[in-house]
């Protein structure tokens, strides 16, 4: 992994975030923040802590609860000449904001034959179990990845996330950036100096021989985890995290589940008609002729995300769930 | 078009309703004692999540629920515990609800934030501010179209004025002359920044231009809100359409359970004078005995039968068993 | 096809769209219909012509240009007690919906542990080459497929349109009915009786050894078309129609595939992150050990729909492309 | 708050500004005949698809668009023409946009309804009804930050009333005291329903209630709208934050090309009414010659030239070829 290469020092996956946005916010006055409680109180996740004290609250700006109103005013603003950071604090608000995202951000380019842009970064979670039921654990990427002119991107990792924040919020189109709340706290290296992350670059997080485990977000985390246990049972599991859904790292991909002739594809959002569903299809495309088993997918269970903890539990794969699928597919 | 609420203390609101205000009194009591009791199971780590508390506002809800039919709807939102207690649900299912117990009102699957119970109308709580404006005005199309006499409300806090489709509902009630009511809890807040900086123009000014009966009421006097609820309840009812009542308030509490240190959005001297000087069960608590309708070992009784309730409650949802895991896929479709 | 069995008479798809509501209309006084000119104008495609006269402005009624708000209404409706019909005149403005939709009409009978229900239908379009251009051209029905708590349907002629509606109509859960503007004034036999369609159950259109190729709304007629030129070079298609997205009739379409050994996937709908990468993956999974080819996904180009003509003719399948498609998997 | 147009006849008004009267005149016989053209090619199907006509309602995008400069932005809708041509687009690429051609302002890839043209600050006409208007919120926002002392007008029928968006960034655009003029062209009907039966309570109270400054206006007099305009504008210009601006005005056409059986929604009758008494162009033309600024030779010169600019134009759209097929898959990412 390319931490391990330059990286010295450790942040969690919020100082990450917030020091990718500081350090765009000194280099180009032009972006600036919207959203809810993002200045004084930093969000209520704390990632923008200090923020509006550096910059000031005529760039770190706290909104009425518009998400609609303040996402077409960040389309706008981009079109016009600033590079919005817009906070769209829980996933599931995303509803509010599908008509800006999808009929506006997302086709002004083309519908314009090139002329206006849209250079704007929607910040946004995902994720489940942490007992906010079924309006506050949702994870949308799906949707976005469907939608052509927007770009989606779902870091797994501090080094990630500060290198594909910083890649955002310097292209010039529209990209939704998911981070996964539960992972807000996880530390990781991160190089002192700076840095960016391509899009459509997948990351081999892990190396492996038998078994290709295509994860996103947390789950890369999930992934991994399983794939220490499976060491022990002798099977050898590579994990890719393609970090953008769209553009997609196809080839990375594919060349993967080639060598390893097995994949199982790992999601937080929906498994039935979501992320799991496009990149199973590439591997079962790609790499027809090389695979030994079906294509395995695990997503969110097909269920509104219950608050029950029991029950909130039973709906998200795990280490223990991945590792008894490799198993099965590996013949063990 | 708009209208102040007319102070309610005058005798006659008072006099033939000593029944009346002692219930209220024991409602608020026993929403006071219920989120007390929830703050308790969080800081216990007894509950899992958050939960945002209604203690300070009691009296909105009371006043409200008081002035309505068990069959009339109500809308709750994130802070719904004092809405569902007012509405007639039981304690003892709201905390199974709240520990994800099967004996939860919603089997443990909602949680906090999305109480629901049908036998009280309470269409239930909701974690979108101002998710529940459509449906609130929905059921009183519903009610209205099926001749049935129910009204519709529509609890919501005034961080709600920032969402588009409160606006379009207005337009579609006023235009279809709806028995709804869209009660604003203004407490000033919305999680941790002031309502003034996100509210432009005047609150009441919003639903006055949909052509709404728009009134303000002192949120922390129960007969107050009682008074005006009453009044747009039955103008509601015998076919005036809707109204809109914002109701100023205060919360005590953290925006939710987890919010402890707020000197940064609010001052402690704030927090202070509501609540020695403002605070709704105080308040109703002098009048009852200025007005000789109870002496003290009367309320005092009232606190400590709430008191009973909500532990027993406590106990009986720490008790109950969580749902079995297969649970999880049932309640997906009807 | 069962139409062969037991119709009689020719109706437009509009016709059969309308008599469906009509007859539901006059057997539950409950069902309404709220949306944009849907009583006097009958909508602008005149889909509910004459529905006002009949059942009166109190059943069929004119809402404002408030799509998010006459949803909601539409959802508090349902769990009172009647059972609407909301019309949303294109697809591209169920961007507007989707808050009352994903997060609340889907998720409150689970949320309220089965207490509540939301007996709605939501009526909608998709499809493009109208020359609409980008915002009245999409075909969105991927991201209702993805959320658990809706059921999603997509008929492609009258006689699944007015089968489908009415069980739409009488379900207790809420349905999204996407039709395509451009099969309106499609012929073909309903019965005068009353019949419906049960959802998830796919219909085989035409019988074939080949290849199956798996095509919904509109596509369907496009894979008829390719089946039909394909004969004459001796491949043998066969047609399955899912009907209905979710749920979806895994087992009609895998048992197909299992018999020709080759699939192509059609929808109108973007090939990214789509119904067909779904479809796709369930038969990569499903047929595995029969495929003798990788399966063929077509989907809209992840373009925003152009409105110059001949742009917009190459962003959708047609014969000609399927039958190219076949061709090649069948080695011809 | 709200305040109405003053009459615009005064001397004052008129006097030093005939460069400016017969300009605007000029400006809304342009786009008469541009539409005329529009109609006729739909008309002969040599337009893909349908469009939306402006004609009856030039005095608006005129009276306005003459008070913005070249580098103020605006936001436009389906019935766009009309605000394009006042902004300053040339005729002959809107006449090839419209034709799905290659030398269209969008490469063929928007057509009558995304019209956009960067060198005039258009930001774009809009297929979603009120889809624009946190497109012209942000831009004025962006103006405000950056301090180039631009403002952002935002174009829009009285149906977009019904987009609970538009109340969310009227409430931020005042917060933000931002440099936006929202101008609701009343034409009377949303598609084929009056707004009567849509729109509760009044219009301009809907833009006062967020401390918006509000006028109406009459949509039929190019000069008292350019005089409300300049007003609003440079208040705006001035720091003095957004304004609303109620036009009333009439669409002499359906309400596309191919809405041709009218009667069930509106009269014939009412339709002449507006073409013959209410006409802007006439009108204008009266006063232009009452106050001896023209004679009928110079307006039917005026007229002339229009339309054999406008027949040009679509000459030239008829002419230009159409993008090669490989242009498709071009422009969806900058
Ligand atoms: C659409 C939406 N946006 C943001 C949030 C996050 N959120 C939860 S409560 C809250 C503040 C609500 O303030 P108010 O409506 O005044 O209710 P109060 O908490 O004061 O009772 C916010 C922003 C949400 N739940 N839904
Ligand atoms: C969000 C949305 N809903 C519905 C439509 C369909 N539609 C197109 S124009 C129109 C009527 C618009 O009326 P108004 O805003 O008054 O503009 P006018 O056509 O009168 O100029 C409607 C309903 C749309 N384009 N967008
Ligand atoms: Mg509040
Ligand atoms: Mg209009």
């Amino acid at each position: 992994m390319p931490e391990v290469a330059i990286a010295e020092r450790e942040l969690t996956f919020a100082q990450a975030v917030r020091e990718a946005l500081a350090e765009e916010m000194r280099r180009d006055s032009r972006v600036c923040i919207f959203g809810e409680d993002v200045a004084e109180a930093g969000t209520p996740f704390k990632v923008l802590s200090g923020l509006v004290e550096e910059f000031g609250a005529g760039r770190v700006i706290d909104t009425p609860i518009s998400e609609a109103g303040f996402t077409g005013v960040g389309v706008g603003a981009a079109m016009a000449g600033l590079r919005p950071v817009v906070d769209i604090m829980f996933g599931d608000f995303l509803t509010l904001t599908m008509d800006q995202m999808v009929n506006q951000a997302a086709k002004a380019h083309y519908m314009s034959g090139g002329h206006w842009r849209v250079p704007m970064v929607m910040r946004t979670t995902l994720g489940a179990t942490r007992r906010s039921a079924a309006q506050h654990s949702q994870s949308l990427h799906a949707w976005f990845s469907h939608v052509p002119g927007l770009k989606v991107v779902l870091p797994s990792t501090p080094y990630d996330a500060k290198g594909l924040l910083k890649t955002a919020i310097r292209d010039e189109n529209p990209v939704v950036f998911f981070e996964d709340k539960m992972m807000y706290k996880l530390k990781g290296r991160v190089p002192e100096g700076e840095y960016t992350i391509p899009f459509g670059v997948a990351n081999v997080k892990r190396a492996g021989e038998d078994i290709t485990l295509v994860a996103t977000s947390s789950m890369v985390h999930v992934a991994l985890g399983a794939a220490a246990l499976l060491e022990k049972e002798g099977v050898s599991a590579e994990v890719v995290d393609p970090r953008t859904t769209w553009p997609l790292d196809e080839k990375t991909i594919v060349d993967s589940v080639k060598k390893t002739s097995r994949a199982i594809v790992l999601d937080e959002g929906y498994g039935r008609y979501g992320v799991t569903a496009e990149i199973a299809a590439v591997i079962a495309e790609g790499a027809f002729y090389d695979l030994d088993a079906p294509v395995k997918r695990m997503g969110a269970m097909h269920v509104p995300i219950p608050f029950s903890p029991p029950l909130e539990d039973v709906t998200v794969p795990t280490e223990e769930t991945v590792v008894e699928a490799a198993r099965k597919m590996c013949g063990k | 078009m708009t209208v102040a609420a007319s102070k309610s203390d005058s005798a006659h609101a008072a006099s033939d309703n000593k029944e009346k205000w002692l219930r209220t009194y024991r409602q608020m009591v026993r929403i006071r004692m219920f989120e007390e009791q929830v703050n308790e199971l969080y800081t216990r780590a007894l509950m899992p999540g958050l939960a945002h508390l209604y203690s300070g506002e009691e009296a909105v809800a009371v006043g409200i629920c008081e002035a309505l039919n068990v069959d009339d709807y109500i809308t709750s939102t994130h802070r719904g515990h004092g809405h569902c207690l007012a509405k007639g649900a039981s304690p003892d299912r709201m905390f199974a609800e709240l520990l994800g117990k099967e004996a939860g009102y919603c089997r443990g699957k909602g949680g906090s934030m999305h109480i629901a119970d049908p036998a009280t109308g309470n269409l239930g709580a909701n974690a979108i501010v101002g998710g529940s404006v459509g449906i609130a005005t929905g059921a009183a199309f519903a009610a209205k179209r099926l001749g049935n006499g129910r009204v519709a409300v529509c609890f919501f806090g005034e961080g709600a004025l920032g969402q588009g489709s409160l606006y379009e509902v207005m337009n579609l009630a006023q235009l279809w002359k709806l028995p709804v009511i869209y009660v604003c809890e203004n407490n000033l807040y919305n999680e941790y920044t002031h309502y003034s900086e996100t509210t432009a123009g005047t609150i009441l000014g919003r639903a006055a231009a949909f052509g709404l009966e728009a009134a303000t009421v002192d949120g922390q006097d129960v007969r107050a809100v009682n008074e005006v609820a009453t009044r747009i309840v039955e103008r509601a009812q015998n076919g005036g359409g809707p109204a809109f009542l914002q109701a100023d308030t205060y919360r005590y509490s953290g925006h939710h359970v987890g919010d402890i240190n707020r000197e940064y959005y609010r001052s402690k001297k704030e927090e202070q004078h509501w609540k020695t000087e403002r605070d709704p069960i105080q308040l109703h608590a002098k009048w009852l005995v200025d007005h000789g309708f109870a002496d003290a070992a009367t309320l005092e009784r009232v606190s400590a039968e709430a008191r009973a309730e909500m532990q027993a409650a406590v106990q009986f949802a720490v008790n109950a068993p969580y749902p079995s895991t297969d649970q999880v896929a049932q309640d997906v479709y009807a």
